[in-house]
């Protein structure tokens, strides 16, 4: 292909997305309307994964310690703790710590124990990989000075299960919704050029090859591809931006966080835009093949 | 230059458009082709660029067989036939110049020898001043006068007219007769012209090729138009 | 019949077609409107059935103003009018049957009379055998054919045929003037008949209207073609 | 207009829908596609509406007993929380109760105090309207023999505007799904009747009414609005009854539930059948419209 034909190919493909006025129209709302809804259900999503896996890290173990332990035997624990495989975050709570808590959960009137405390002391540890919980506990159980490991054993896997399967389903719920986007925008695009089928049968029968008519209809497309991006990018960024602004103070000190924007907003629009060009080019490509065999 | 041995053409739909056709046409020949409406004249035509293909037989243009021709070489050969089509196939969205214009990037012309012929073609068909305007905005008589002039830009080998006379006035047509009696005497371009316009057969002899029923009935040298009222 | 008062019509892109048409034609006329291509015969004729409004002037169709009428009102004064288009103007998705029954179904004919009605013209414009074929399955005269034998299938007033013989071979053509010769004669219908047919104009005598440059430039009762070569 | 002509009108939109072979699989398929999406967003959205429901009225109050309140004190205390304005259910728990609680939570250590149980009798009330939790807990704790009422101010509030963005959140997704369903499947619709600009075109100039031209086109969206229905109704009842026969009996004795198929399924087909008729005769409808001036 000649230096001045690709020349030609993008004039023409800029000159028929004016003149089609209306049909790029029609097809750039539609890859605008799709993405909008890819990217504000995929922002939803990568943050329900986040809470998702927020929730799942707050689980922990808590290691009562022998009331025979003195002070050394305990830190010995801790360190032993500590260095399990599998342990990410070990929190020490003292004989007092645990009464506060007590009293504030059972009220006022346990200030009284706190001359003769009757409680132990305690560990809060988190397994690095939640899911392990059950077999760290076990393991932390066997050692000297601890007294009972406890963290909620039933109800944890019961948590678990509930996040495994709204991970799976979101992940279902994404792909299918990405596979629909492509369906509805190469759909659409694809109706367009069926509506241009006529004009492709003149051109391959004045002489044009088949790649002399096709590129600038992919071109077109990925023009349309990025045209139909720039709204849902923009609007995903300063979306999220707004939102962000608004939910991060609140959640401040809270057990779940949403996303910082940054990488966030870089991969969602990313995705979007290449989304966009993507389908553009393959929605025109695999539609003007049909019309080719004249 | 083109070559047709028993050619048979069956329509999807039954209809038999061609029905055993043998004829030679040698390069530099001015041919028409007469016969009644629906006599398979079209037909005939559109097998030499592949629109259609033959059913049965055995298709050459210029040394290539048309009948076992990949798909990808297609666009080679009809880039050596200028035609002038009976519904002008004329693209909606193009100016006629673009139109015309056309016919020259795809054969990936240079720019400033595409500006001049386009040009002069619309001159010689007398649509120069009507280069900015869009096939919707033309009179039928000037479509088909934008068909003919893309037929002709490249300077085709072959020159294939469906009946490019049949949205014309008696003057015009002369005009557009002159045009091809011109590359078919100063560049050799062999034409081939289905037509109904017996005056014009009758008074540019040339030889004439009658089709009737699938069939050719008639094959004379310098002919008339015949089938008189 | 149709009267026009200093019809004046530029299209958008500035050409002006009509350039002040004054003509009266009474019910029953036959009429040619002659011209070279481009001339504005087909803008003069678009006016008679609305599918152009003129910039200004007045048209009147059988008593009904076209210019003031209302556009919910157009579809009546359409159907008084039978259209033989320069571009034929099939629904593609219909057979040739469905066409011509098309336009009866519109008018709310009985079934029965529709199918005999439409039997009827599709034999008198001799395509009784393609009714049922589709109109890209079609040569370029069948399909005028079929344009043709719409345009008279419901008894309209006023026939308008654009250039209903351009892609017709001249057996065919004295074939359809003779339908329009009954129809004029024994319905007494009007009949208005853009053409460039030299041969016909001259041979059944009719008024003759010539169009050059958007003006009528002549205006003969039982006229010739003119333009003699 | 004539019955003829009405039967003229059926038959005509059928055979249309069946000769437009490819221009009709695309439409329907759009229609398909989002209702699809639709139903499975409204689904999802209307049981997380539930599960915030369930959350919210898991929230209660837990009101101490005075120490020095006798039976018929403390059952005189219950019926004037039942009988207080906003209140929906109370649960009366023992010292011993509370005890075995607070084993369970802190430690067997605590066992020891079985013998002099330090606890307070107190009651789980439940307001009929959670937000109101606040303001019926004043009111009780003005009660005589009320000791203390708590009801974890502050985390209780966050939790409600936490739902309540979420329900924002959820209802504008969700009319923000349906108005980009109706906006797709209008635009396929949309182009394919600017494919048959031309056809329309030619009825109005051999004498056709506007509403002659139209309503083949409008029955055509109907049965393209229906057709494009059946598989996303199918799908939503089906898939819903199969993930309801899963996670029903899991969720059997959980504070969250999910809503049951009758009536939820109902209400989407419904919802899912009608959308596509409406968007499938508005769509017809407005697009033809455009064309109908020649
Ligand atoms: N694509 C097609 N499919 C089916 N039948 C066709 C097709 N094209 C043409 N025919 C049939 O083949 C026959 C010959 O058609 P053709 O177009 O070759 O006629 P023609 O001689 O060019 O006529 P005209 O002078 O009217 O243009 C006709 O009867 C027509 O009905
Ligand atoms: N829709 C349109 N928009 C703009 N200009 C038009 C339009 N239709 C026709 N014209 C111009 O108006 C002039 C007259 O056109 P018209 O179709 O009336 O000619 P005609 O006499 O029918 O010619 P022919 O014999 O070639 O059919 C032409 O120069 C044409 O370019
Ligand atoms: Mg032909
Ligand atoms: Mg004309």
């Amino acid at each position: 292909m000649k230096f001045r034909t690709i020349r030609r190919h993008f004039r023409e493909s800029f000159k028929t997305l004016g003149r089609n006025g209306w049909m790029t129209f029609a097809s750039v709302s539609a890859v605008t309307v799709t993405l909008l809804l890819v990217g504000v259900f995929v922002a939803i999503m990568l943050n329900l994964n986040k809470v998702a896996d927020d929730l799942e890290h707050d689980v922990e173990m808590k290691v009562y310690v022998e009331l025979a332990a003195d002070e050394a035997s305990t830190t010995a624990l801790e360190d032993q703790i500590r260095e399990t495989p599998g342990v990410a975050e070990v929190i020490y709570s003292s004989r007092d710590h645990e009464l506060e808590q007590m009293i504030s959960d059972f009220g006022d009137d346990l200030k009284l124990y706190e001359q003769s405390n009757p409680l132990r002391e305690a560990f809060y540890v988190k397994a690095a990989n939640p899911q392990q919980t059950a077999k760290v506990a076990q393991t932390i159980d066997e050692y000297p000075n601890t007294y009972e490991v406890v963290y909620g054993e039933g109800k944890v896997e019961k948590l678990f299960d509930f996040l495994n399967f709204g991970r799976t389903a979101g992940l279902v719920l994404i792909l299918a919704l990405l596979f629909t986007a492509m369906f509805l925008i190469s759909n659409t695009i694809r109706i367009t050029i069926v509506a241009r089928k006529n004009e492709i049968g003149i051109m391959k029968l004045v002489g044009a090859s088949n790649s002399f008519v096709r590129v600038p209809f992919v071109l077109e497309g990925i023009w349309m591809g990025i045209l139909g991006s720039i709204i849902p990018i923009l609007a995903v960024v300063f979306g999220y931006i707004e939102f962000y602004d608004y939910a991060e103070p609140r959640l401040r000190g809270e057990m779940i966080q949403i996303l910082p924007p940054v990488p966030f907003l870089y991969i969602v629009s990313g995705l979007l835009f290449f989304m966009g060009i993507f389908i553009g080019i393959w929605g025109s490509f695999m539609s003007v093949r049909k019309f080719l065999k004249v | 230059m083109i070559n047709m041995k028993d050619v048979y053409k069956k329509y999807a739909n039954g209809v038999v458009a061609a029905n055993g056709l043998n004829v030679k046409i040698a390069p530099g020949e001015f041919v028409y082709v007469v016969g009644p409406s629906g006599a398979g004249k079209s037909t005939f035509i559109k097998m030499m660029y592949r629109e259609e293909k033959p059913t049965s037989g055995e298709i050459y243009v210029d040394g290539t067989n048309l009948v076992t021709l990949k798909n990808r070489e297609v666009p080679f050969v009809r880039r050596k036939i200028g035609v002038v089509f009976q519904d002008f196939k004329l693209l909606p969205k193009l100016t006629v110049y673009e139109n015309v214009a056309f016919a020259m990037e795809v054969i990936e012309a240079p720019s400033d020898s595409i500006r001049d012929r386009v040009t002069e073609v619309l001159d010689l068909v007398g649509l120069k001043s009507k280069a900015r305007m869009l096939p919707t905005e033309l009179s039928g008589g000037e479509q088909q006068r934008v068909s003919i002039a893309r037929s002709i830009v490249n300077r085709p080998k072959v020159v294939i007219a469906d009946e490019p006379t049949g949205n014309l006035d008696p003057e015009t047509s002369w005009g557009i007769m002159n045009v091809f009696k011109d590359i078919n005497e100063q560049l050799g371009t062999t034409i081939v012209m289905a037509t109904h316009n017996k005056d014009i057969v009758n008074r540019i002899r040339h030889r004439v090729i009658a089709i009737e029923g699938g069939l050719i009935v008639r094959d004379e040298a310098e002919g008339v138009y015949g089938y008189e009222i």
